[in-house]
């Protein structure tokens, strides 16, 4: 039981490592692996966030070296559930990839899976660890797979993830610069042990300087705005199958990363912290409104959700912005929400091109005659991006509302308005191309199967409806956990 | 002057080299010049990390018997972790170098202005 | 175990069971046959109407049902209570669901509609909505239920598909979802101020609560989403815009849910949670009012200039409306009462003339009044039901409409407002003017559309249901308390809310 | 003029809040931050703790090792990433010599050019020499300078001389780029075997102590540095010849 969290990374680690080994024996056999690996691994994290609700945080320490010697990993009820999502939606995107031949598994066979393992792997380590250095060698590991991951979705694909890859170094660079300057003002790497002795002595300006290069770094990495340049382009270019994991999860871990510098590390004694919670607020409102509207006239769908995560992002940042635990709590709850949502569309768009190979909103009318489960789901995302409840999407601007509200932050409040009213146009946009525009008699690509699509395609599809509703339904027992940790943060 | 220069005057000529690094991938058109932009940025930090193991007096991190004090020798932590850095740097240049060859291989070139041309007629 | 039929489930039952008609319908709709669809729905209403009926005897004698499912949000739960006002709002739309689902089944059947399926699903997805908006006990479970209507609706919407269709849908989210979400921000910052939200007879918003200008400002962002909903002018236009949708469809936006869920929704925020004092104190009763005279004066002078029938009704809806605001507004315990006694009454008037209008169109395909000379020869019996219909929208005695109307009017004399008094009587005499002429015309004898001579009565899916609400209507205007106690319980409403502030 | 503007503005922007904050500590000063908090305890305790006199790679692959395994495994994410990227490019219509100059040349030097005695002897005269030396700088890289990256690279290395030097004579068995990846990845997985076979022991992760064989502690550490080094060894080479495999499907020499 003490070894859960190194085994929750351990595992798809050791899977994508020997994945290539067993994908010569036959392809499946590679497959599976990675497969029970993360199933595993998402078992043994659900034990651990209810052993964690149980006695409190979980600390790890690699070798018996204790913090600031060795490696930790700190598991509190945040990163316990975030390490849940993470394995459900990897999990999720193995089973919707099998129905999917890329084009590399001729030459590579399996290497598809094995990258895709890694990106699981590098996304678990980001979050549940304790150590700064640590941080940064994960964050590559989820880059380069997502580089790659990025890369095979073709020619346009392979310019995005270039184009990712530069921004991307730039961002990982930025953050080991400041994590230089915070090394050399702690002689710590050691996220707690740093958060000590920050505290001591009048070290705001090196602080506020580290602050600055992290919020650039991550800013990149979760594509907050002005930084999400490089986004729209990587998501849509995205191998198919790939997509929900990197569009559904990738921005996240980041932003969660970005949370614990900000308020575990920082803290609120930090001199320039509402300073830095102002700039947030600003970009993050920017962020809410740019992207709704440059998602409005997109006319292929991939970019249209691409544009919304920008905007979608916004609010995970707003939340960090207002900086109250309820406020937090939002964020998070959010963040959950919206790797369900944002990755559930992404399923559909993935079921739509498995079978119709088409991408573009104008050939898309009456399709849900044709494909009723994925258009259901479709329309829920979509309501739930837009804030309509019961769906998670409503509650998540709830308590970031709330939040918003009790510090008097009204323009935090008007802007959360009238950015979901900006949402509403254009998913409502895409709703009515689904089942209002005439029918265009798509040829198909593949055959209907005995549902509508395959099961390995259907699965995530539903598992992702339950969840979007579940989440909204049982939000309160999920803020209650969040607060656990999230009370004694926070402003 | 002196004194600032011995003592920090080596941080401000890695930030130099970052800060080239940084304006090359901006302003440069051309993706191979952007990838070596983005390696001079990187060993800049490399350097920037390296020079916080400095210690005065103080020799390789390798021990002997007859030294036995923390001050005789240089902090071994910051070039452990540049060495993982160096690592990872490697493997995005070799990523980038790969996606650089799939480019070339597509569009016949790698000048920025050329590939935002070629994907503009193929709309 | 929990026993479900227990008195306090009864409101979860209520709600359940048309979800539970929805998806069953959305699933199954399109591999089962038509009639097993419909029986779904037919089976869920009749359900739901008994459920609904069998919590009346508890209201009446005062008795609190109340339950709280679980916790929504952190500190608030997902309540039902079930109070006068909602008793009076549930009974309307579970009554009338029954009777709307035979006249769908006629309709769509002799029209020969696409997408049924999706038409009953949503159909019931609005019921279970407006179940839920019935009987919440706070505003965020109001809230909930609220949107999923507004939702639920567009899909009837925008029901042919087409441009027009498309156009509509359009202007009624725009409408809907911008009042909704100011509604949305309008609640967090009643939760901020004031730390509750349950729904309080006389409401729960001290005078003081908010600085002035911005009590005004908060209240009308709260009562917008309402009044939205309501077509109070100047913001109805979607409602006639929606008149592109399926006649059933028409009869469900107009009479059963969703334009009273608008009414409702002003009513549960100006007595329920703002209450008279605040309400008045922040001048937003005074301006509703007169938004609401205003609205009631104008729309009956459109109504009299519009030709296609469907359209006519729709600005005489906008009018009806605007009298349930207006006795909420005016603050006193009869027009209160009264005001929710109008939500009955004028639900079975209006759905009456509708479900007639669709019948016309349905069985000769004539849609403009001009068109329809006549037309009484060969429908007797439904254009008797409009005739009868058109009289208790008019306020005629011993109809429904002139027990609502009488008491809206008396309680604005007894309140000092004699000019709201009589902007009452004079749209009774407009209503005459704008309804009477398609009577008229309907019977006149002297020249016969030869077309007509091969119609004649609608099919009885659609005629039966139209007799039966006729026939209610005139039964609670001659006895407003006969078998359901409806008026004492509008009345018992209207006391809790007042006299709770006069203790 | 523009490159020039904003290299100095970049310069400028960076330089100046680390000049004006003073957030920096003295080049060189030992009583700094991160001279003086955990560094202190890694150079005292690398040879009673780690059993190894280099203090930095008792650090990376003893007090750090797990970061280390996660840079071994960027180095195989890396080769698999090269691998995958390039899968797409069937065409090798693009090569790097074209096969009509080469031919001309051919003629102009004589019989064949890539057919010299530097070439072929000497090469496979320094090949088991560099391996040596390999297998040294694996095994003593933990008592001295060296180590499992250094020796992976020089394996590497040789591979790569056998595979360009003389391309249609191979010293070595060729490895095709499937079995090397797959020895990448079975070089980082020897290295979390290390981890895992402490797990079984009953220690947490890489505590090297608790390796499920009975020695004495301190040689515990070094078999754990052995074996990590191994791993390391394995991956890193195994990497470059499948990046080198790669690149030579992509390119034809002529025989």
């Amino acid at each position: 039981m003490k070894n859960l969290p190194i085994l929750i990374v351990l595992l798809p680690l050791v899977a994508a490592q020997l994945c290539l080994v067993f994908s010569r024996i036959h392809r499946n056999v590679g497959r599976w692996l990675v497969i029970t690996a993360v199933s595993a691994s998402l078992v043994m994290s659900v034990m651990q966030l209810l052993n964690v609700i149980k006695d409190g945080p979980i600390h790890y320490y690699f070798g018996n070296y204790r913090a600031p010697i060795g490696i930790e990993f700190s598991i509190d009820t945040v990163n316990g559930i975030m390490l849940i999502l993470v394995c459900v939606i990897g999990l999720l995107t193995f089973l919707f990839s099998s129905e999917f031949r890329v084009s590399s598994d001729k030459t590579i066979v399996g290497g598809m899976n094995t990258v895709l393992c890694l990106l699981i792997t590098g996304l678990l380590g980001m979050t549940s660890t304790g150590d700064v250095f640590n941080l940064y060698v994960f964050l590559e590991i989820t880059s380069l797979s997502a580089y790659c991951l990025i890369a095979m979705g073709g020619n346009k694909g392979v310019i995005a993830a270039y184009r990712y890859m530069l921004v991307g170094t730039v961002a990982a660079t930025l953050y080991l610069l400041g994590v230089a300057v915070l090394y050399a003002n702690t002689g710590t790497l050691n996220m707690a042990d740093m958060a000590v002795l920050l505290n001591e002595g009048d070290k705001n300006k090196a602080m506020l300087l580290a602050m600055i290069l992290f919020i650039a770094a991550f800013g990149i990495k979760m594509a907050l705005f002005p930084f999400h340049g490089w986004q729209p382009a990587a998501y849509t270019h995205a191998e198919t199958s790939a997509r929900p994991l990197i569009s559904g999860v990738m921005g996240k871990i980041p932003a969660y990363a970005m949370f614990r510098y900000l308020f575990c590390v920082y803290g609120t004694d930090f001199k320039y912290f509402d300073f830095i919670l102002d700039v947030l607020g600003v970009l993050s409102v920017c962020a809410m409104l740019y992207g709704s509207i440059r998602a409005m006239g997109q006319k292929d769908m991939r970019k249209l959700l691409a544009y919304s995560s920008v905007a979608q992002i916004g609010y995970i940042s707003l939340g960090f912005a207002i900086g109250t635990p309820l406020a937090l709590a939002g964020a998070f709850l959010h963040m959950f929400g919206h790797a369900f949502m944002k990755a559930g569309l992404f399923f559909c768009v993935g079921a739509i091109v498995y079978r119709y190979g088409k991408f573009s909103l104008e050939d898309v009318g009456r399709l849900y005659k044709k494909m009723p489960i994925t258009c259901g789901l479709l329309v829920l995302a979509a309501l739930s991006m837009v804030g309509i409840p019961p769906a998670v999407g409503f509650f998540s601007k709830w308590y970031l509302g709330l939040a918003a509200a009790r510090e008097a932050k009204w323009i935090y409040l008007a802007v959360l308005v009238i950015s979901s009213l900006l949402n509403a146009v254009y998913f409502f946009r895409l709703i009515e191309k689904f089942f209002i525009n005439p029918d265009k008699g798509l040829p198909q690509k593949r055959e209907r199967g005995r549902i509508e699509a395959s099961a390995w395609i259907l699965i995530p599809v539903i598992v992702c409806f339950v969840a979007i509703l579940a989440l909204g339904l049982c939000n309160a027992k999920i803020v209650d956990v969040l607060l656990l940790t999230l009370g004694e943060v926070g402003l | 002057m002196e004194l600032f220069l011995a003592e920090k005057g080596i941080y401000f000529l890695t930030l130099l080299l970052l800060g080239v690094g940084l304006a090359g991938i901006i302003v440069c058109s051309n993706y191979m010049k952007k990838l070596i932009c983005m390696n001079i940025m990187q060993v800049a930090v490399i350097f920037f990390f390296l020079c916080l193991g400095q210690k005065a007096g103080g020799t390789i991190p390798v021990a002997m018997d007859s030294m036995i004090n923390a001050a005789d020798y240089i902090n071994p932590l910051p070039h452990g972790l540049m060495l993982t850095a160096i690592v990872v740097s490697l493997g995005t240049t070799g990523v980038g170098l790969a996606l650089l060859y799939r480019i070339k291989d597509r569009y016949g070139s790698i000048e920025e202005k050329d590939i935002i041309e070629r994907e503009r007629e193929k709309k | 175990m929990m026993n479900f039929l227990a008195l306090e489930y009864r409101p979860l039952v209520a709600v359940a069971l048309a979800l539970t008609a929805s998806i069953l319908v959305y699933i199954l709709g399109e591999h089962i046959h038509r009639n097993v669809r419909e029986a779904i729905t037919f089976v869920a209403a009749f359900l739901m109407a008994a459920d609904v009926y069998s919590m009346i005897p508890s209201v009446i004698s005062g008795e609190e049902i109340r339950l709280e499912v679980f916790s929504i949000v952190k500190g608030i739960s997902l309540a039902f209570n079930v109070d006068a006002a909602g008793m009076i709002f549930g009974f309307v739309a579970s009554t009338l669901w029954i009777l709307t689902s035979l006249y769908s089944v006629g309709y769509m059947r002799g029209h020969d509609e696409k997408n049924q399926t999706g038409y009953y699903a949503a159909f019931a997805m609005c019921l279970c909505a407006t179940m839920g908006i019935c009987f919440a006990a706070n505003l965020l479970t109001f809230f909930i239920f609220f949107e999923v209507l507004t939702v639920a609706t567009y899909p009837l919407v925008v029901h042919y598909r087409d441009e027009k269709g498309k156009a509509s849908g359009h202007k009624y989210l725009a409408y809907t979802l911008i009042s909704g979400q100011i509604f949305f921000a309008a609640i967090v910052i009643i939760y901020v101020f004031t730390g509750t939200m349950d729904f309080v007879p006389g409401g729960f918003v001290a005078t003081d609560a908010l600085p002035m200008p911005w009590a005004c400002v908060v209240f009308f962002m709260m009562v917008g989403a309402g009044i939205v909903k309501a077509g109070v002018m100047p913001l109805h236009s979607w409602l006639p815009a929606a008149m592109v949708a399926p006649t059933p469809v028409s009869a469900l936006l107009h009479a059963v849910a969703v334009v009273k869920a608008g009414a409702f929704c002003t009513l549960r925020v100006v007595l329920y949670v703002f209450g008279p004092e605040a309400a008045k104190a922040c001048h937003g009763a005074e301006i509703l009012a007169w938004m609401a005279v205003l609205t009631i004066l104008i729309s009956s002078l459109i109504a009299i200039r519009k030709n296609n029938l469907k359209a006519r009704l729709a600005y005489s809806t906008v009018g009806q409306l605007s009298y349930i605001v207006l006795g909420i507004c005016i603050l006193n315990p009869l027009a209160a009462t009264g005001a929710l006694y109008h939500i009955i009454a004028h639900a079975f008037l209006k759905i009456t003339l509708f479900m007639c209008a669709g019948a016309i169109f349905v069985t000769t395909h004539k849609a403009d009044i001009t068109d329809m000379v006549g037309i009484g020869r060969r429908m007797p019996l439904t254009m008797l039901a409009f005739t009868l219909a058109s009289v208790g929208i008019a306020g005629f005695p011993f109809f429904a409409g002139f027990v609502s109307k009488a008491n809206i009017i008396m309680g604005a004399v007894e309140a000092g407002k004699p000019i709201y008094a009589a902007t009452l009587v004079v749209s009774a005499l407009l209503a005459v003017v704008y309804l009477m002429p398609v009577i008229s015309i309907a019977f006149r004898r002297d020249v016969v559309n030869p077309e007509f001579s091969e119609y004649g009565e609608a099919n009885w899916r659609m005629l039966v249901p139209l007799l039966i609400t006729a026939v209610i209507a005139i039964v609670f205007g001659c006895a407003p308390n006969l078998g359901f106690h409806l008026y004492d319980i509008a009345t018992m409403a209207g006391n809790s809310i007042f006299g709770a502030l006069t203790m | 003029m523009r490159k020039v503007f904003s290299v100095i503005v970049i310069c400028v922007a960076l330089i100046v809040p680390f000049a004006m904050f003073e957030v920096m500590p003295q080049i060189g000063d030992p009583n700094s931050a991160p001279n003086s908090h955990v560094s202190v305890h890694y150079i005292e305790n690398t040879q009673s703790i780690a059993n190894s006199p280099n203090m930095v790679t008792s650090v990376i692959v003893d007090f750090r090792a797990f970061d280390t395994l996660l840079e071994t495994t960027v180095m195989f994410l890396a080769g698999v990433c090269v691998m995958i990227i390039l899968a797409g490019v069937y065409k090798t219509k693009k090569r790097v010599i074209d096969p009509g100059e080469s031919k001309m040349l051919r003629v102009r030097s004589g019989e064949k050019v890539f057919r010299s005695i530097n070439k072929d002897v000497i090469i496979t005269l320094l090949q088991p020499m560099i391996l040596v030396y390999a297998v040294y700088v694996l095994f003593h890289g933990e008592v001295s300078l060296g180590g499992g990256f250094q020796a992976g690279a020089l394996i590497g290395t040789v591979l790569l001389l056998d595979a360009m030097a003389v391309p249609d004579k191979r010293n070595f068995p060729n490895i095709t780029k499937g079995t090397s990846a797959m020895i990448a990845g079975i070089g980082t997985f020897i290295y979390a075997t290390a981890g895992i076979l402490t797990l079984i022991g009953g220690g947490l992760f890489l505590e090297y102590e608790k390796f499920p064989w009975n020695v004495p502690l301190l040689e515990q550490h070094s078999i754990g540095i052995l074996m990590v080094e191994i791993g390391v060894t394995l991956g890193v080479a195994g990497t470059i010849v499948t990046i080198m495999n790669v690149l030579l499907e992509k390119v034809k020499f002529d025989k």
